[in-house]
């Protein structure tokens, strides 16, 4: 029994660290895809956000997600995990203030890390979408909102026992709790500081802004990968051996299908197997896995990511046409992958394959009950926080400002906001504007 | 023949590239320069230790041609590179004696 | 019992993980020690292989490798992981068609997790050996059948139930199943390929083509260190806690002990200590301890490991010698060091450190029977990865092509093969050729 | 009883790997804050420290760590851990020379390897303050003989039963043991060598030296606060769930308030928020927390890792000032950041936290018992390590020389003793001398 | 004294270097520039969007020598560099009025 | 006018820009480059092989000057170059025959 829940915190942990690591794998892909003027600024922004946010949810994000309260947002414990709670006691023997979370036979601190961890991507995944552009102190203040108070609101809504749970949407690692809820905050962020100077030319086509690392791109697509072994199979949040194994192989075979998909696309659209496609595409399969990895065959795993592949490569074309310019492909990896992740859970989830979960999907003969769920989810998801973060993201541009300078933007953001360059011992050249 | 060379900003480089070609001119040569004037640099940080960077990354062009067109490239590049701004650069005229394209061994104007 | 379970699979899996990582070790490695104008093609190469053995270990693979059959392949559940398998069961319990893994109790997805993480390892390390001249497509191709087909069949014989296993021969965690293979097939491939164009001067004489970053290639030697500590200790496929810590000791010391003596080489041979024969050094420790690390003392891994550091310097210089080109020493590392490591099991080998296995080794008294079947199976292996690899290095020549073209090489691969470039910022400059 | 020692060999194993990964973190920070002309020197330096340390820690190092002896050093089984030992078993079962680790129930080489993890680490420290002057091979010596003799008797004092555990001196996870003990050896070195040609300008005031690639610093930093769960949670060498979920959490908070901290200190000053700043910010932070992140509540570990926060950037700027010169902060992270972190145990333990440990710091009523204690832990181990190791670094200097040429220097270190460069296929330049 | 600036391919540098040694030039001083010129860029993709590099890559060559050997210098370089493929390159041709060699102050042919 | 070309030790760059701004000079172009002479490259290793660096690391100024400060200028280089050592550098000095300010378009010394 002791040794039961030994064994699970050590997996927790380990899983948690994992997930933790994803934010350097964040820090080199989304550095990695903008230009080197602009480096100090955007590892800067990835390093901080971490610990912006373990405060942020220290304080109150935690409370707020898993709290006990009404199926909108927590209201017991909210502050600084202050709240009663005898975990590792789970089911009846529990007794305490977050209950929803108390299924899981780990010690309170280490649902916390764990969770912590998870909070913190969100706010990561901002990071890219508004680089290039945005001022560093107005991106931290967004980044503790965000993880104080919109990503955990949502979060009670599906994992904190709030109302989308109860009418049986089901997201199992975040596709649409992170990944969406991520790229939909960004999406607000995007539009309003508008796109980079030079990303459009005269006649309104969009331009290719090289990144200035693709080692440091591939480097962190990597680390993506492994960390996903932490996200999708640690949260189980217990060492549950058939379900683990499952996860792990799910989510590594539709990052490898998209991954793969997505260079074929690219190879035939584009006429040549473009690098930052394939990592594109590995991200996508493994962000539309994250919802059913534990709820579908590897098979449809496959599936999953092979189209996740494929619809994050039309994604960025897409966006690029709409003149939406996020420099990272943030928005088409985690908000088109996680809002397809979320809705392939309604059409390829097993009840076999997890039984008492979801049950069958529309093509496993399940009908159009869970996939309408996952619609419902993804809407509301979607408005509340597209909505939000527009205020706040508005708010933040009508008090401090959120755009640098043009001069500086023109010179880089790493002699402006920080006075640093990343690579003062190279001589440098600028691809475009 | 003239050579031409020009000290720019760098983003200014296509557009300065655009006029030239405008005007004629079939090919120039181009490389990554630091200028030091009226321009100042900036200051940077380091951990904790300021130190001013006195250079700034400017681009220079260099470009051969007949003597009839020089004026014109002179003008070409004094337009598409300013911005008004201090810093803008310079442009520098001088003799080019000879010429010699080195895959047909071409020589004189009809080398460029 | 069910916790044993629990606990084994955590550590499979952390350990499967631990080798899927080392993908980026031999992505930077590899990507280092090559120059920057092919950086992309080759990082793309050892992204993308990962998802094509994925898919190939996947449909075919694993079935021929570990499915029941004859002592040459599998013949049983065959195709997509789809034989019977009642996993976690073993011994007698276990009923199944994959029964020659059916020793270790973990459910079949973390053993297919685990062996994946193997073979595509085989596929990297042909990556490097051909680079900075193959085709990308060809390379894919070629990936797909080692992984499907070749890795797979070498892998029956030895840990599959099969002819070599039968005769006594011991890889504990693959000095021959898996590097030895990855290097008799980028042999092969070597050879169809030919030199690069400026690495053989006029004189005939070697000339070094410097690798574009040592930064890269020294992060990528060690999380191929870490990645190790999956790879052998990972290799019992079961938390004993005895051997586990035996086999990451004697691991981490050959690695240590490769480092120095190849530091201490090139020192004495060249006048330098070359950064990149330390590293090189340090992977040929770990892979010459990879055969033999259940098996033998620490002292004698530490033997180990200085003799096949001491063998890397003089097989990169030899090679050179011989004109067979490969940028990043993956022939002297994963071929010589592979030999080595398994000839050095019927050396080393001690019955009281693995009672049952091996028995003694020559030089502690067990005479020459275990040292002759080490040397025939890798003379087995040898001829049977190179024939076969040169056949089908052969037939994809002959169909798609295999190397760029002579201006493309000069250009550079990045720009022909995928129209990208890896460092776009940054002004360069060519050493050589 | 046999599960909980595998379970408890995998944590620790693990745990040890991560630590073992914190190698990479160091040698990417280090190289990272240095110029690009001696990347390739920093990174072997690095790279082969973890070599040398093994051999070091195996031949005597662990033997006078842990061998029975006196208050002093090890006297048993001081030889490749030749002493006699029947680990794992404990308490009074436990049979052997090593009693002072006996109380882990892991096996011998599983304490071998984690103990090993953390010698390494010691020499590693002292690599990035010697760095951009100091001759190889005079640093592969000196980490020899750190890792042989110097940190393994101070870790007796402490860990191996002796004097200063005796007088009630707490350090958990080595603030003092390990980070102190590296900075005070580095400062040594540090005075033996001088500053760098540039360093300080003909007024006498520090000129800045900027480094050469902010990407590798910020990736060495995450890498490093990964290590870091191994090196705190992991000193339980026991997978107690309560404790290691605890640790995990006071080590990331403590980190996050440190970055913070720092980042907010640095904008005050200075006017920017400099990327050094932050990274080394949370390194501080780390350190900071390593002696007391399992004696202290969690609201605690925020506070000491914000103070480390401070120390750490006023402590860079006011060794500029002493004209110490330490291109890569060593000296405040690892030497103020060990001793305040030493002190704060101090001031915040909580009897309530480890019951049965420190027993209740100042600031929680304990009165100045254990401040006193602590404190002359930091004297003793302070006047010790940086006596033996002036009189090392002396003795070297005048036997092979420790500083390389003033032309050496100019031209880079990389040519000078390597014969190699980083990045040759780069257009470089220099900013400082 | 003549100087002679040549614009080459990146790979010739080599030869270049070793055929001007022959004719007797003692020292010379090359530079990385981007070319452009009848030679074209090539198209390059990123993350789906496509974009032309009109520069290519080019070594520049100077070297000063005394106007006896000017000629020789001249022809030695169009000899070496020629691969008779597009962009092979240009040589061009200037007057220097005076060369001093820092270490030693010499002053004119001596310099060199 | 008159163009001032000076290679030299790339650790000299700050103090040859402060012994011309001492003698007048506003502006002036720095770059790096290679330079081949009688200072030899060394000897590198490469993963066991050998192979010789010919060129080494220097820096180029240029600065064009009014006739009349043209001689100080050269003096100044020359002085704040020296090491003494081999590969000190040279100065080369050419004419040139105008000069604009892309900003304003002043001519001639004016645009300096
Ligand atoms: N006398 C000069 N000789 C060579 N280059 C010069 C000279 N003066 C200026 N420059 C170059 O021109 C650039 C712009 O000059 P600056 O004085 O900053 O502004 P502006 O062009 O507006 O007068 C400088 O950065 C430098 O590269
Ligand atoms: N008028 C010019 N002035 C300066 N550089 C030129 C000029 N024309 C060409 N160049 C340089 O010469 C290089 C080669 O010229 P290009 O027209 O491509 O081929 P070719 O040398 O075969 O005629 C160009 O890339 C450019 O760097
Ligand atoms: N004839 C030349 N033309 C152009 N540059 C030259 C010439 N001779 C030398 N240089 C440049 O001057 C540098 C120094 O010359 P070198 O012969 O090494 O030493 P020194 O300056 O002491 O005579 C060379 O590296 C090269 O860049």
């Amino acid at each position: 029994m002791d040794l039961q829940i030994a064994l699970d915190t050590v997996w927790v942990l380990v899983a948690g660290m994992l997930v933790f690591f994803m934010n350097l794998g964040f820090g080199l892909v989304e550095s990695g895809f903008a230009r080197s003027k602009n480096t100090v600024n955007i590892i800067s922004k990835n390093f901080v956000v971490f610990a912006v946010a373990s405060i942020a949810f220290f304080v109150v994000g935690w409370g707020l997600m898993f709290g006990d309260g009404n199926g909108l947002l927590g209201l017991k414990g909210l502050f600084m995990l202050g709240g009663a709670d005898n975990s590792p006691a789970v089911g009846d023997a529990y007794s305490g203030v977050y209950s929803a979370i108390s299924w899981t036979g780990v010690p309170l601190m280490a649902k916390f890390f764990f969770q912590l961890a998870f909070a913190a991507t969100a706010a990561t995944i901002v990071s890219g979408a508004v680089a290039e552009r945005i001022k560093y102190g107005s991106f931290i203040v967004f980044s503790f909102l965000l993880v104080a108070f919109v990503y955990p609101v949502i979060g009670h809504w599906i994992w904190g026992g709030g109302w989308l749970a109860e009418l049986g949407f089901w997201d199992f690692a975040g596709s649409t709790v992170v990944h969406s809820t991520g790229a939909w905050a960004a999406l607000a962020g995007v539009l309003v500081l508008g796109p980079r100077i030079g990303k459009f030319g005269k006649d309104g086509r969009a331009r290719a802004i090289p990144g200035h690392n693709m080692t440091s791109a591939m480097t962190g697509a990597f680390i993506l990968w492994l960390g996903w072994f932490g996200f999708n199979p640690g949260s189980t949040m217990a060492a549950d051996p058939g379900a683990i194994s499952h996860i792990v192989v799910t989510t590594s075979m539709a990052a490898a299908a998209g991954a793969l998909a997505a260079t074929a696309t690219a190879w035939k659209i584009l006429g040549k197997p473009d690098l930052g496609m394939t990592i594109n595409g590995a991200l996508g399969g493994l962000v539309g896995i994250t919802a059913g990895c534990a709820f579908v065959s590897v098979g449809s795993a496959i599936i999953i990511g092979a189209i996740a592949g494929v619809i994050i490569v039309l994604g960025v074309m897409l966006l690029d046409r709409l003149k939406i310019d996020d420099p990272v492909g943030a928005l088409a990896v985690h908000g088109m992958g996680g809002i397809f992740g979320t809705l392939a859970v309604g059409l390829f989830a097993q009840e076999a394959i997890a039984p008492g979960t979801t049950g069958d999907g529309l093509l496993f003969g399940g009908g159009l009950g869970l996939l309408g769920a996952q619609a419902l989810g993804v809407l509301a998801v979607g408005a509340a926080v597209f909505g939000v973060s527009l205020a706040l993201w508005l708010a933040i541009k009508a008090t401090m400002g959120v755009r640098v300078s043009e001069e500086e933007e023109l010179e880089g953001l790493d002699i402006g906001e920080h006075g640093n360059r990343a690579y003062p011992d190279f001589v440098q050249t600028e691809t475009v504007a | 023949m003239k050579k031409i060379e020009a000290i720019i900003k760098p983003h200014k480089l296509d557009d300065v590239k655009e006029a030239l070609h405008a005007v004629g001119v079939a090919g120039l040569t181009a490389y990554e320069v630091k200028g030091f004037g009226r321009q100042k640099g900036h200051t940077e940080i380091y951990r904790g230790a300021e130190y001013t960077v006195d250079f700034v990354p400017k681009m220079k062009i260099e470009v051969v041609v007949d003597d009839a067109l020089a004026a014109a490239v002179e003008d070409a590049i004094v337009e598409a590179a300013r911005s008004g701004k201090i810093g803008d650069g310079k442009v520098f005229t001088y003799d080019c004696d000879a010429a010699v394209r080195i895959r047909t061994g071409e020589r004189g104007p009809d080398a460029l």
